[in-house]
């Protein structure tokens, strides 16, 4: 009973972590059409400036209201980092997804080397606060505090992403901007702002989820974004894409998944049942669990 | 020779297309009319297996087609036309009617041949672009045609591939007044010869009444009327619902 | 005679290297319909579209148009049609996967209130479906929910390219209907092939012929001479009055 | 740009009156393959040095090394093509042939004792009907899906040559071909020439059968499958067969790589069984030009360069002695690469092929002032 | 020319000794990498006494750089042989050792394997050498923590694949073979939730935990164990990696005993005071003195052998000299390097660890089973 509930939170705690990830890949993927690839380093880049300003901004520190500090700053310089690459690299290519895919390849090889020639290919030790690294005993289980904070964040993030599509205009007119951008131009609308701001968006989930994930890692390293990325995208397409509901739903299933059967099943059993539900979920329903039937 | 049985579309509780008896002869001309939303598109996608029907059956020569995938239908002889045109954006419009051509001729399947040595493919193609007026257009990416000129390529593909039984979608929506006489020309003489059976939605009503033997008026997913033209057009119900008073 | 709500000057578009318009000029009057006349693949598309600054990428346009004392060519489409030009286009552009509601409450503009009732009153089927899915209406209910999504807003010119194609007999009336009352008051550019619709709302016309401007004048004059209809449209003016 | 002012003429189209010389290039076009191919075949008696392109002599072993790696890459790309630009098929999961063609040969080899003779053509078939069976499920749907169904079946594949079931693959550290099996003459140093001819070969029957099919009825359909699939189902062909034989075909093509390839790097290693590669594989048929002649081979080819060469450029000591901001980035191979790729598609959209018209282009703008 | 033309460079007595290093200059494996290459700086100058020359015959070094990749290994092995070197050395990571290895059989030069630990370059061929440890002499270090293994229960946890598998079966052989009961719980590398496998080991309550991971979720690998209780209830044995990872063990770090293969402190030799004099920054790390035996083996093999490989081969075979770790023998038979092993023991917080040495053990106490040359 304790292996299943021990099971069950950190499963959870895995999933939120996923979802995190998932979120802003998610919303680029299946809003803005857009693929990208360099999604990863932007969870790198929101790690490492969160690791940085802790040891050297400021009012910001590896503990207490310094650690909120420190993690806005690194949500900030993924937002930045996400609002630059859109403007500069993305923009100009809408609607050329092949070339967008080009680019963000790209970007995530020449930006990870770049992390990794300015601070090394080792892995850091990530400042925490101290309660992080302990345990909260929940029936009998002891259940890691990362693991909760992850929970709590992945909780929020999909509530505020809800209520930005839910109570603004930009989630239609991102809606309408993938199907057709020049008929949303031509309703007067200004759809690169609105393209602009949900990479801006997904950057700082990616950046969020880089600094929660380094917390919960205990390091931080330049390769990290990219090996969390391919989970992320399974969790996207069993999801559907451009729904962060599925998205949440199918980090559950991942996460749960993964774990109890890492548990239960030989090792490496999980991955394999990961992607296996994959290619179920796509073989029987190619939109993904919550995505939309596609017109004729 | 193409028959449709009680053949239902429903989505959900609505039903799209509504217990549809159509009875085609060979030869013949059955012109369909009907408000703009009344499921003639749909009936078209069941027919051609684009969309299963949720009921009843459709019949080519009696045999019975319903679970049939479209290339199954296609092979005993059905073509369509699409409302909205649907070429090969990214080949010439020559290489598209040559494609047409092919796949009604078999030999699709030949990955060691080469396809531009097939000179009677080429002539059928070119033959078929003729016939449409666009022989000119040969070497343009039909992804850059114009509006009308798309139209005509679909005409042209339906062409090549000698269906026996040929359902049109609106064929004449946006071909410029000067080219409709001329298409209407080659729409009847599709019929002419060989007891070739036409379907075709047109919302032209000069060009439905100079064509058609028959007209089948739809409405709300149902048949309302199937009959000569005089007595369609004299039906109340159709003036109301469809016509309306004429400009 | 008014100042013209429109004056392009020597249009020309020259897209992947093709010339496709060539030196085109013409007014559109501050009121009523002006329609633009031609054959398949003259270009009428191609003028409206740079028009409203939709030349594909690899296009050039050059020349000059003012709507009012504002220059039309090299701006953004979305200023454009903020300043008041309404677009109507060719293929319909509904946004399939949304709603029609939304396809409606994505049209809206800020700082002016969406005239759902006029659009409603028009076309009551789409207050019918607003919850259908675009994509799924019918190719007649897609043309209504485009134009519907342009007379939410109000227009200073709208460029409408073939709204009656693929409709039915009775819809064409009235459309035409709505746009003759539409261009009660807002001057109208329109794209069209269905000769009855032109007789009925045109007042001015512009006939394009390979990327040129054939003929401009008065519409019901050209429609009533049958040797210009002939030389100019290729049909017999009998065929003009069915 | 250069401004146009007469409405006629477009540029794209050669003038009428041109140049001898001109006539004469572009009767010669078609030749310029087998010239190329030529050039290619007596490389390897070449002493010349290319100092900066090559370490060493053309002839030298590491120079052809890095060429046949390059070659096979080349084919690779092209054999991808068939998929992605001419099919429209975006597959993630290529990568699996591949690595099925190498691992394939690598443990009928090694494990089982087998003589190439029967391994390679174990390994092919074994790697087409991995495909088949593959492309049989995965076509069941489109788009995204599809590319993420072959993803998720290429990254079992990795997940059991990591795993290193029974001890077959060697898990993370790979396994050496053991050359017992193999052909004197494809092995050792001296005779890397031999393994240049043999990728070079893989290259030509690649572009071959690639270009062949292409042009053949079949290839017709699936171009037409790129654009509209319902249209070809309407025109009474099944979508369905002609993606899967596309699918199998580029699989076929993939495995026969990864016999080439193991046999020049005498061995496997889990590299490629990486989505990174299949994501590469993309990358360079882009970076070469989708569905054109060349320009997956060239982009292939390119590719896997700079990818040998920019290590070592890496390490140079031109690029240490720069200051520190430049030279730390600059000494990451992945960082030059990756800012290759962006700088490629804003330079040349549409590929190194591209490339091709538009030097035609400035040509005609050039030969004027020649003739005068 | 001819194809084979330039593949035979001979090399005359006044030439250069051509000495090829590809190891990992980029990658995931860099910093491995960059230790290798101050070592063997550092050896060469020991052991030639700062000339870098081998009688009147300088040693020419050319590096390059393989990513981690064995394509790039095997191409830039293939290079340097074609230009004549004799010696290859490096290969940081055992994938490229593994492919390296046979290329220098084929070709009939040396190569001395550099820190890939794999146990299977031992007695690969007999053109092969190793100038570092294997799993093997690990994990007989890790069974010096039980004293007598007779009844005891062991649990190997270990990450999927080759590293993993050769641990555990390093260690069935050893500690099970000495009487312990042996299982292994198995994670795949890329796991990032550790709690399943953490409420596996504390299940099957062992006497010792052997953990045998590599990676960047090491660290939170540990945190698991941690928080789970698994390291206050037994006894955990793992390796001691580069220095620069002491602080991502956090807490549970004092928690562990180490076995090490070496870290700054744990010899005193000659060899290890000239190196700590040459190396920038002062401070030796775990792998140093692999690069500075390479160099050592490098020195003497030109030395004896000049330009005869053969002749290198029976130079270096029983060899023993002393290096960074002291005393270190090639065993004659499969060329495994017997060398010094450590237990140590980590203390300290925040970013400032420091190891300290339990025990040491001696190269015959740590010796591998003798492997058959395999080619
Ligand atoms: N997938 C769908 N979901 C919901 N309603 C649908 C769907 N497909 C079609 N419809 C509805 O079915 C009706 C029939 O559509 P259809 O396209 O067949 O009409 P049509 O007769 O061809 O009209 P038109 O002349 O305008 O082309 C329409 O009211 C349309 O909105
Ligand atoms: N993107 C493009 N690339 C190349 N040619 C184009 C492109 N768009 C349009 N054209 C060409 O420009 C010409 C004019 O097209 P346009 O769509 O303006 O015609 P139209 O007068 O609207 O015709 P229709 O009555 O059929 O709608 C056509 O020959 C068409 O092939
Ligand atoms: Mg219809
Ligand atoms: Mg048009």
């Amino acid at each position: 009973m304790d292996a299943v509930i021990l099971l069950t939170l950190t499963g959870l705690g895995l999933a939120a972590l996923y979802f995190l990830v998932a979120s802003g890949l998610s919303l680029v993927f299946g809003l803005a059409d857009v693929l990208n690839f360099a999604h990863g380093l932007f969870l790198g880049v929101g790690a490492y400036a969160t690791w940085w300003a802790a040891g050297n901004l400021p009012g910001a520190g590896p503990d207490g209201l310094g650690f909120v500090v420190a993690v806005a700053f690194g949500v900030a310089a993924g937002t930045l980092m996400a609002v630059l690459v859109e403007l500069v690299l993305i923009r100009p290519l809408y609607s050329r997804t092949i070339e967008q895919v080009l680019v963000t390849v790209g970007l995530s090889l020449a930006g990870v080397a770049l992390l990794q020639a300015t601070w090394g290919a080792d892995a850091r030790p990530f400042p925490r606060p101290e309660w992080t690294r302990q345990v909260t005993t929940i029936l009998g289980a002891q259940v890691p505090n990362g693991g909760l904070l992850l929970i709590v964040a992945a909780v929020l993030v999909l509530g505020a992403i809800l209520a930005f599509l839910q109570w603004t205009r930009y989630g239609l007119i991102i809606r309408a901007g993938v199907e057709n951008r020049e008929m949303v131009t031509a309703l007067g609308i200004d759809v690169r702002k609105a393209f602009t701001l949900v990479f801006a968006i997904g950057g700082a989930a990616a950046a969020l989820a880089g600094a929660l994930g380094s917390v919960y890692f205990g390091t931080v390293s330049p390769q990290q974004g990219g090996s969390l990325l391919i989970f992320a995208f399974i969790v996207v397409v069993i999801g559907g894409m451009g729904s962060v509901v599925g998205s949440a739903y199918a980090a559950v299933a991942v996460g749960l998944l993964q774990q109890f059967v890492n548990y239960y099943g030989t090792s490496g059993l999980g991955d394999i049942c990961v992607v296996a539900l994959l290619a179920v979920v796509l073989l029987l329903r190619p939109q993904g669990i919550a995505g939309k039937v596609a017109t004729a | 020779m193409l028959a449709t049985h009680g053949l239902t579309w429903r989505i959900g509780e609505v039903a799209i297309v509504d217990s549809v008896e159509i009875d085609l002869a060979p030869g013949e001309f059955l012109g369909v009319i009907g408000p703009n939303g009344a499921g003639k598109t749909s009936l078209f996608n069941l027919i051609t297996g684009l969309r299963r029907a949720t009921e009843g059956r459709v019949t080519l020569d009696g045999q019975d087609i319903s679970a049939l995938p479209p290339y199954r239908r296609a092979r005993l002889g059905l073509g369509r036309t699409f409302q909205a045109s649907s070429v090969f954006g990214s080949l010439s419009v020559r290489e598209n009617v040559r494609l047409a051509v092919q796949a009604h001729r078999g030999g699709s399947m030949k990955l060691w041949r080469r396809a531009a040595a097939d000179r009677e493919v080429a002539a059928a193609a070119d033959a078929a672009l003729h016939r449409v007026g666009l022989a000119h257009r040969g070497t343009t990416l039909a992804g850059t045609l114009a509006h009308g000129e798309k139209r005509k390529l679909e005409i042209a593909l339906l062409l090549a591939g000698e269906p026996r039984v040929m359902l049109l979608d609106e064929p004449m929506a946006g071909v410029s007044a000067e080219d409709v006489p001329e298409l209407v020309q080659v729409i009847r003489s599709l019929t002419g010869d060989s007891g070739r059976s036409v379907l075709m939605v047109e919302h032209h009503m000069d060009v439905i009444l100079e064509l058609a033997d028959r007209i089948a008026v739809m409405h709300h997913g149902a048949l309302l009327a199937c009959d000569t033209p005089e007595t369609v057009m004299a039906n109340p119900t159709v003036q109301e619902a469809y016509l309306g008073e004429s400009l | 005679m008014m100042e013209p709500i429109l004056t392009v000057e020597e249009l020309s578009v020259r897209i992947a290297g093709l010339h496709i318009l060539q030196g085109v000029s013409f007014t559109v009057a501050p009121t009523g319909v002006t329609v633009l006349l031609g054959r398949n693949g003259v270009g009428k598309t191609t003028t409206l579209r740079a028009l409203v600054g939709l030349t594909p990428r690899n296009g050039e346009v050059r020349g000059t148009a003012q709507m009012g004392n504002r220059a039309l060519l090299g701006q953004p489409t979305h200023r454009l049609v903020r300043s008041g030009l309404g677009y109507v286009p060719e293929d319909r552009c509904v946004f399939a996967g949304l709603t029609v509601a939304e396809n409606l409450r994505l049209a809206e503009r800020r700082g002016s209130t969406p005239a759902y009732d006029r659009v409603f009153a028009l076309f009551p089927e789409l207050d019918r479906r607003s919850r259908q899915r675009a994509g799924s209406l019918s190719g007649g209910q897609q043309q209504m929910l485009a134009i519907g999504r342009v007379l939410i807003n109000d227009n200073r010119l709208l460029l409408v390219d073939e709204p009656t194609k693929g409709l039915a007999p009775k819809v064409v009336t009235e459309v035409a209907e709505v746009l003759e009352r539409v261009a009660e008051s807002v001057p109208v550019l329109l794209v069209e092939q269905n000769l009855a619709v032109v007789r009925r709302l045109a007042h001015d016309a512009v006939v394009l012929a390979a990327g040129q401007v054939a003929w401009t004048g008065n519409a019901q004059e050209l429609l009533a001479e049958t040797e210009l209809t002939r030389s100019l449209l290729g049909v017999g003016s009998a065929e003009v009055h069915h | 740009m250069t401004e146009v002012k007469s409405p006629e003429a477009p540029s794209a189209a050669v003038p009428s009156e041109l140049t001898t010389e001109s006539t004469r290039w572009s009767r010669l076009r078609p030749f310029l393959p087998l010239a190329v191919l030529a050039v290619a075949l007596i490389l390897p008696y070449s002493t010349l040095h290319l100092p900066g392109i090559f370490e060493g002599a053309l002839n030298s072993p590491g120079t052809l090394q890095l060429l046949a790696v390059c070659l096979v890459f080349g084919g690779l790309a092209a054999g991808y093509d068939l998929l992605f630009g001419r099919t429209g098929m975006l597959s993630f999961g290529h990568a699996l042939y591949f690595a099925a063609g190498v691992y394939g040969t690598d443990i009928l080899i090694t494990r089982a004792g087998l003589p190439l003779w029967q391994a390679a053509p174990l390994a092919i078939v074994g790697g087409t009907i991995l495909a088949g069976l593959i492309g049989a499920v995965a076509l069941r749907t489109v788009g995204i899906a599809f590319a993420m169904v072959t993803l998720a079946f290429a990254q079992v594949g990795a997940i059991l040559v990591a795993r290193d079931f029974g001890g077959l693959t060697g898990g993370e550290e790979g396994l050496p071909l053991d050359v017992s099996g193999v052909p004197a003459g494809l092995v050792g140093v001296a005779n890397t020439v031999n393994l240049y001819w043999l990728a070079l070969a893989y290259l030509v029957v690649v572009v071959f059968v690639v270009h062949r099919v292409s042009g053949s009825p079949t290839g017709r359909v699936l171009a037409g499958l790129r654009d509209d699939e319902r249209r070809i189902g309407v025109l009474g062909l099944d979508p369905y067969r002609f993606k899967l034989v596309a699918f199998t075909l580029a699989g076929g093509l993939a495995a026969a790589g990864g016999v080439v390839y193991c046999l020049i790097v005498g061995g496997a290693s889990p590299h490629i069984t990486s989505s990174e590669l299949t994501l590469s594989l993309l990358v360079m048929v882009v970076l070469g030009g989708p569905g054109t002649r060349w320009g997956p081979v060239l982009g292939g080819i390119l590719y896997m360069y700079l990818d040998h060469r920019l290590v070592s450029v890496g390490s140079s000591g031109a690029i240490d002695a720069l200051p520190a901001f430049l030279s730390r980035p600059l000494s990451q191979p992945l960082f030059v690469l990756g800012t290759v790729f962006i700088l490629a598609v804003y330079f040349f959209p549409g590929g190194l092929a591209s490339l091709a018209p538009r030097l035609t282009l400035l040509r005609n703008a050039l030969s004027p002032r020649r003739r005068g | 020319g001819s194809p084979q033309d330039t593949a035979n460079g001979g090399g005359d007595s006044a030439a250069p000794v051509k000495v090829g290093l590809v190891y990992s200059q980029s990658g995931a494996l860099a910093s491995y990498g960059k230790q290798y290459i101050e070592g063997f700086r550092a050896g060469l100058d020991f052991a030639t006494g700062g000339t870098n020359k081998v009688g009147d015959r300088a040693i020419e070094i050319t590096e390059v750089d393989d990513a981690g990749d064995p394509a790039k290994a095997v191409s830039a092995a293939k290079d340097l042989i074609g230009k004549g070197n004799k010696i290859i050395a490096g290969s940081t990571a055992s994938g490229v050792a593994l492919q390296v290895a046979p290329i220098a059989a084929q070709n009939k030069v040396l190569f001395i394997s550099g820190p890939a630990a794999t146990d299977a370059v031992t007695g690969a061929n007999k053109y092969t050498f190793r100038s570092g440890r294997q799993s093997y002499q690990d994990v007989v270090t890790a069974k010096s923590f039980i004293g007598d293994p007779t009844g005891k229960k062991v649990v190997v946890f270990a990450q999927d694949g080759a590293f993993g598998d050769a641990n555990e079966a390093a260690v069935k052989a050893v500690i099970g073979g000495a009487g312990a009961t042996v299982s292994a719980v198995r994670a795949p590398a890329s796991a990032t939730e550790f709690t399943p496998f953490a409420s596996q080991i504390k299940s099957a309550k062992p006497d010792l935990l052997f953990v045998a991971w590599a990676g960047t979720t090491a660290p939170a690998m540990w945190q698991t164990l941690d928080q789970q209780g698994v390291l206050t209830s037994t006894t955990v044995v793992t390796g001691l990696d580069i220095r620069a990872s002491w602080p991502t063990f956090g807490a549970a770090g004092s928690k562990i005993s180490f076995l090490s293969h070496y870290f700054d402190g744990a010899s005193d030799t000659e060899a290890a005071k000239a190196a700590k004099t040459k190396i920038p920054g002062g401070t030796l790390d775990l792998f140093h003195p692999d690069g500075f035996a390479a160099a050592q083996m490098v020195v003497r093999a030109a030395q004896e052998g000049g330009d005869d490989v053969e002749k290198m081969i029976t130079a270096l075979e029983g060899w023993s000299f002393e290096g960074v770790k002291g005393t270190m023998t090639i065993r004659a038979e499969d060329h495994a390097l017997l060398q010094p092993m450590y237990q140590a023991s980590l203390t300290g917080s925040g970013d400032t660890f420091t190891a300290a040495a339990q025990k040491a053990l001696s190269g015959d106490e740590t010796a591998p089973p003798v492997q058959a040359m395999k080619g």
